[in-house]
């Protein structure tokens, strides 16, 4: 058989794989879950042929790019089937959010600043599900608002996901009088600063244009001297660095965050001077969380793979080197 | 309808996606569509936002509508507009961009060197000052910290932890500028300074790879749980 | 924080003030104990036994000045904080109330901002003053409670009133003039050098390894018969990085040119676009063959990052140039261009200045410029004498902040801060 | 001329902050996006006509060039037709955004994870000392930042265990190269500025005026 032919039998076959699970999905298959016993057998497989790739390096013969390829693709993929057990500490920072979140008053307002894209949604939009959970669960009033042009975009999604969880439906909530969204303004910095003075200046309307006035649940927030807890979410400028520097320094708001990995860092000296409550850092932070928050959904599920992908790399790196030094770098290895 | 066009929908995103996928394993039909309908779309996609944020939010709003209204009221001897938020020094800017547009009639084309000449001068001028005092004042600055002590003036009171950071902080910036000297051979004790430097360039290396490595991953993690979830519907 | 006592007067002077204000402040508080109610404030809220109770003292001492160093538009006030502003303690913050002055008597005040407690100052960043207007302000301090009733109650206590006091703009930003000073300095040797190598004297430049390699790069690509990509980067033509990348690209036309193989310039920014054909056609027709210049040898793709990184990793699949140059800003897509023209085996010298992407570059590619290289490479290429002495200008600079660290790190050991403080920006 | 008069205005502006002079980076700020908006007509087309030629000339992959036109014309025309609040949820340029644009980027963002994996084992060899430097500190810094580290290093007191290493790799030796790398960079665009100021440098605006 010619590669030709294989390559078409191959997409055929990916197109009726596909084909058949979407169409199980429009007709109601439950979502598959492997057991702890499938997921041992996964996880030393995916160790096993990490060894093989180790002897077959050490035998001189480097594996192409293409089975790397296929090796992270099957090992990212693999820990999003699985139940998890993997026990994890809630770091202090993390407690942090968790903590001044639930000592709020019911009733009390709170502001979530969503500041990120679709592209960091991975990290950021798990934390946004699981604090809008909790607020919700405690009866805690959500005002939503972005200086990015997505990020309340962002948020309508998490909201309308976890407006559909069961508990949370029963619940009733309207629009207006329990949440709000005001949408994004353009500005960066100066939004922060301008709200400081009032919101109704900044957002007229809501994201949908109705008239700040209009709104029962802000209509008497004038400033954020009315909010009771303001939480970040941010992947890059502007971002919490902004509101730590305007909000909490200038107008003394309570504020938490919640970071992209490679954010995290630049923001922690807040963390340990006090201008913020808490941090949620990356994937690691948001499954943790969740776990603080006892739901472990999407954030804990990505952890793992997240893990996993960690390991990788850094098992790809090592057989690398191994092969490297056994061949007594003599032959330079091309790839 | 509805229902069917949230399917197209769904599909639509997953065959895009698997195309960029399917360069992974060679070049193909498949990616070379999905790379066409990229550039198509985001060629178009930066046309629209420039020309509706940076041409009608910043030149129009701040100065070619008002200017337009002015000139009809001079000429009709209406009221003239309300002069708030126009900024007409926007108009520059306007003249500069048509200039340019120049370029599309060969024979004037080379009008267009004056907004080149303008915009590489005032990014010369500008970066000069900002890169002097942010990228050279606030780094020396920042170097220069007492090597013994926690607070300025505490005396002789760090411990063995800070000390050591102190003088790697001070060796490395040191060394490393000295392997940046282009006017002077590398050799002897100078050679060895420079060689140092690159030490510590390597260790600065591996310690941002390292870093940055980590967090590339999630996205990946993303894309597949959207195959997976919600195009497929095979993990919650 | 160190403080910065850079201006002696203003020491002097605030050790003066600060005296005096402690004798109005020992003789308004011990006035007050004695005399509780006579000191009350004035609330602008209903004055009751529950409010007086929850009113704090108000700030003192308010004074007004135009802020220095600016545009004008600006005026900063600073008060004494209110005895009641301590952690836990009445005050939660301040509010800022201005009036124009005319003819000795204040007009209508109204309300400009608000700090939170434990700040005793303000300035209008906005810059809604006008410049030659009188104001006076005055500050009052703020308390916030919860009524009876569950409504948030505000209690103000208002200050008395600054001297009137109007902005200004300044003709010479003087805490700047250090870095005056730097940039004169750094010219002084940049200018002096290359006027120097004008004279013909030889000036010595060390080798950088990626750009030795380049002649050999384009050699390479002439003998395969393939041809080279130039990739500019992200950057638009208001960055460095994408400026010096056009210097090198002239030199790499040019050398192009002389083999005799085909230079392709895909670029993701218009301007960018526009600028390459200018350099690319000035090197073709210094190198003597203007007619094998082709306009589309530099051509758009778009403005998009990850969309101009799939449609180059095409280019290099399709097309296998034996020689890929990256040199400009790079952000994410580096390592995707990189790895791409690595599996393909081309010769691949990049060059940029962006920290974060300089691993990549050094793992994926057979030369790196590190950054400040990149600026170097566009001299160390041409052997021009006069951009080789701009380099060597270059180097004195970097001798002067290698000393200047060496003896700061000492003095600062030692408990001297002046030489540091001179390096601080503003 | 019109380069050196501009680029010393623009140094002076520094140390001036009355009007005019106070207002200029915004104005170029301003300035520069709206060149941008009009030199992008000049890329597209550029893009369209080179698009154009292939389709026409039925060179190869002309199929391909002619989707580049229609897909850049779709977008354009649904996105211009839509006035200034084109970006609106709701709006067919929003859904061409969501759903093609988003996930096209997202892909090839995420394609960075493989070529990550794959730079790991063919490219960082400890070939020599500075690689191995490099490696080790790339090392310690991956496994201090996933739990794995601390847990191996579990036996060692609070303060000594991986994370902590791989945060004073960040925070000392990284720092100090980052360091040098930006002072050098800050001297390296000053020369650059200079020249191109002075002239010396003038490629960028081609051959003669």
């Amino acid at each position: 058989m010619t590669t030709k032919a294989k390559e078409l039998i191959a997409v055929a076959a990916i197109l009726i794989f596909s084909l058949i699970f979407y169409l199980g999905k429009t007709f109601g298959w439950e979502p598959t879950e492997f057991s702890t016993a499938v997921s041992l057998l996964v996880v030393i497989l995916l160790l096993a042929s990490l060894l093989w790739i180790l002897v077959l390096t050490l035998q001189g013969k480097l594996i192409g790019r293409r089975v790397v390829f296929l090796y992270v693709g099957i090992a990212v993929a693999m820990p999003l089937f699985m139940k998890l057990s993997q026990e994890m500490p809630v770091s202090p920072a993390v407690q942090g959010v968790y903590d001044a979140v639930t000592e709020l008053e019911p009733g009390s307002k709170v502001l979530i600043a969503c500041d990120y894209d679709p592209p960091t949604a991975p990290e950021l939009q798990p934390m946004a599900e699981t604090f809008i959970r909790i607020c919700f669960q405690r009866d805690l009033k959500i005002i939503i608002m972005g200086i990015w042009p997505q990020g309340p975009q962002q948020a309508n999604l998490a909201l309308e996901k976890i407006l559909a969880e069961p508990d949370i439906a029963a619940k009733n909530l309207q629009y207006g009088i329990d949440y709000v969204n005001l949408g994004f303004q353009a500005g960066n910095e100066f939004v922060i600063q301008r709200m400081g003075g009032s919101f109704k200046s900044m957002f007229r309307t809501d994201y949908g244009g109705i008239p700040y006035d209009e709104l029962p649940l802000v209509r008497n927030v004038k400033n954020f001297s009315n909010i009771d807890y303001c939480f970040n979410l941010s992947s890059g400028f502007p971002g919490t660095v902004e509101w730590v520097q305007i909000a909490v320094d200038r107008y003394d708001v309570e504020l938490g965050a919640g970071n992209t990995a490679v954010q995290a860092p630049t923001v922690y000296p807040y963390l340990s001077s006090g201008q913020l409550t808490g941090l949620l850092g990356g994937m690691s932070g948001a499954a943790e969380f969740e776990r603080a928050a006892d739901a472990r959904v999407k954030g804990t599920k990505y952890m793992l793979s997240q893990s996993v992908s960690h390991i990788v790399v850094i098992a790809f790196v090592l057989i690398g080197n191994v092969a490297f030094i056994m061949s007594g770098r003599k032959s330079a290895l091309k790839g | 309808m509805e229902a069917a066009f949230e399917h197209f929908r769904l599909w639509l995103a997953a065959f895009l996606t698997l195309g960029i996928f399917s360069f992974l394993y060679k070049d193909n039909p498949w990616y070379k569509l999905s790379e066409a309908i990229f550039v198509g779309i985001s060629a178009g996609y930066w046309f629209v936002v420039l020309f509706w944020d940076n041409f009608f939010g910043k030149f129009w709003v701040g100065a070619g509508d008002y200017t337009m209204q002015w000139l009809a009221s001079v000429f009709t001897g209406g009221e003239s507009p309300s002069a708030e938020g126009v900024d007409l020094m926007l108009w520059i800017g306007a003249i500069l961009g048509f200039l340019m547009l120049l370029r599309l009639i060969p024979k004037i084309g080379w009008l267009s060197r004056w907004p080149l000449a303008f915009i590489v001068g005032a990014t010369a001028g500008l970066w000069l000052i900002n890169y002097i005092a942010s990228n050279v004042m606030v780094q020396v600055q920042a170097t220069m910290v007492p090597l013994f002590s926690t607070v300025f003036g505490a005396g002789f009171d760090a411990g063995s932890g800070v000390i050591i950071g102190g003088l790697v902080i001070f060796l490395g910036t040191f060394s490393g500028l000295v392997y940046f000297f282009f006017s002077k051979a590398h050799t002897g004790a100078f050679g060895t300074t420079a060689r140092v430097g690159v030490f510590f360039l390597m260790i600065t290396f591996g310690a941002s790879f390292g870093y940055t490595v980590m967090s590339r991953m999630s996205l990946l993690i993303g894309r597949i749980d959207y195959l997976l979830g919600d195009w497929l519907g095979m993990i919650k | 924080m160190r403080p910065d006592f850079s201006n002696a007067s203003i020491v002097f002077r605030h050790c003066y003030l600060s005296v005096v204000l402690a004798l109005i402040f020992t003789l308004t508080i011990s006035l007050s104990l004695f005399a509780q109610e006579e000191a009350a404030p004035v609330d602008s809220l209903a004055v009751d036994s529950l409010a007086l109770a929850d009113t704090p003292l108000p700030p003192t001492n308010i004074v007004a000045e135009d802020q220095p160093h600016d545009g004008g538009g600006a005026i900063t006030v600073t008060w004494d904080a209110s005895p009641d502003d301590f952690p836990g303690g009445k005050v939660k913050g301040y509010k800022i109330f201005r009036a124009e002055y005319n003819g000795g008597q204040p007009g209508e005040f109204t309300e400009v901002g608000d700090v939170p407690a434990g700040k005793p100052e303000y300035s209008n960043e906005d810059g809604n003053t006008t410049d030659g207007v009188l104001y006076v302000y005055k500050i009052a301090a703020l308390n916030r409670a919860y009524g009876a009733d569950g409504d948030l109650l505000e209690y103000l206590s208002d200050s008395q009133q600054s001297g009137p006091v109007t902005s200004s703009a300044q003709w010479f930003h003087m805490p700047r003039i250090n870095v005056l000073v730097a940039v004169v300095l750094l010219s002084f040797f940049i200018v002096y050098f290359i006027q120097k190598a004008k004279t013909g004297k030889e000036l010595y430049i060390r080798r950088i390894a990626g750009m030795e390699a380049v002649d050999e790069a384009v050699g390479r690509a002439t003998e395969m018969g393939k041809k080279i990509f130039y990739i500019t980067g992200l950057g638009d033509m208001d960055n460095m990085q994408t400026i010096a990348s056009m210097t090198i690209l002239g030199r790499v036309a040019e050398l192009a040119a002389e083999y005799e193989t085909y230079l392709d310039v895909p670029v993701c920014r218009s301007l960018v676009m526009v600028t390459g054909r200018e350099v690319v056609k000035e090197s073709y027709s210094k190198a003597g063959r203007p007619d094998a210049f082709k306009p589309d040898q530099v051509h758009y793709l778009t403005d998009d990052q990850f969309g101009y990184a799939a449609a180059v990793d095409g280019m290099f699949v399709r097309e296998e140039p034996a020689t890929i140059f990256y040199m400009g800003q790079f952000f994410a897509e580096s390592l995707i261009l990189a790895e791409t023209g690595n599996s393909i085996g081309a010769i691949q010298i990049a060059g940029t200045a962006m920290p974060a992407q300089l691993p990549f570059f050094v793992a994926a590619c057979d030369y790196t410029l590190i950054g400040e290289e990149l600026f170097a490479a566009s001299a160390y290429l041409s052997k021009e004498p006069k951009l080789l002495g701009s380099l060597k200008g270059q180097d004195i600079g970097k001798g002067v902040i290698l000393l200047a660290l060496i003896i700061g790190v000492l003095l600062e050991s030692f408990g001297v801060w002046q030489l540091s403080n001179l390096f601080m920006v503003k | 001329m019109i380069t050196a008069i501009v680029g010393i205005t623009f140094v002076v502006s520094y140390f001036i902050p009355h009007f005019p002079f106070n207002r200029m980076d915004a104005w170029f700020a301003d300035w520069f996006s709206i060149i941008q908006a009009c030199a992008i007509v000049l890329g597209a087309l550029n893009l369209l006509k080179l698009s154009a030629q292939k389709v026409i000339g039925k060179k190869k992959d002309w199929g391909y060039a002619l989707v580049i036109i229609l897909s850049f014309a779709l977008i354009t025309i649904v996105g211009l037709s839509e006035g200034s609040d084109y970006r609106d949820p709701g709006t067919g340029f929003d859904w061409l955004y969501v759903n093609m644009f988003i996930p096209l980027s997202a892909t090839m963002f995420s394609i960075l994870a493989f070529f990550v994996a794959s730079a790991s084992y063919r490219a960082f060899r400890a070939r020599n000392f500075e690689a191995t430097l490099l490696l080790i500190a790339a090392f310690f810094v991956m496994i201090g930042r996933v739990p794995v580290g601390d847990v191996i290093t579990g036996f060692m007191p609070e303060g000594w265990r991986l994370s902590d290493l791989a945060n004073w790799i960040m925070d000392y030796p990284q720092t100090a190269g980052q360091r040098a790398i930006m002072i050098g960079i800050g001297l390296g665009v000053v020369s650059t500025s200079l020249r191109v100021i002075l002239g010396i440098e003038r490629a960028h605006i081609g051959s003669g005026e």
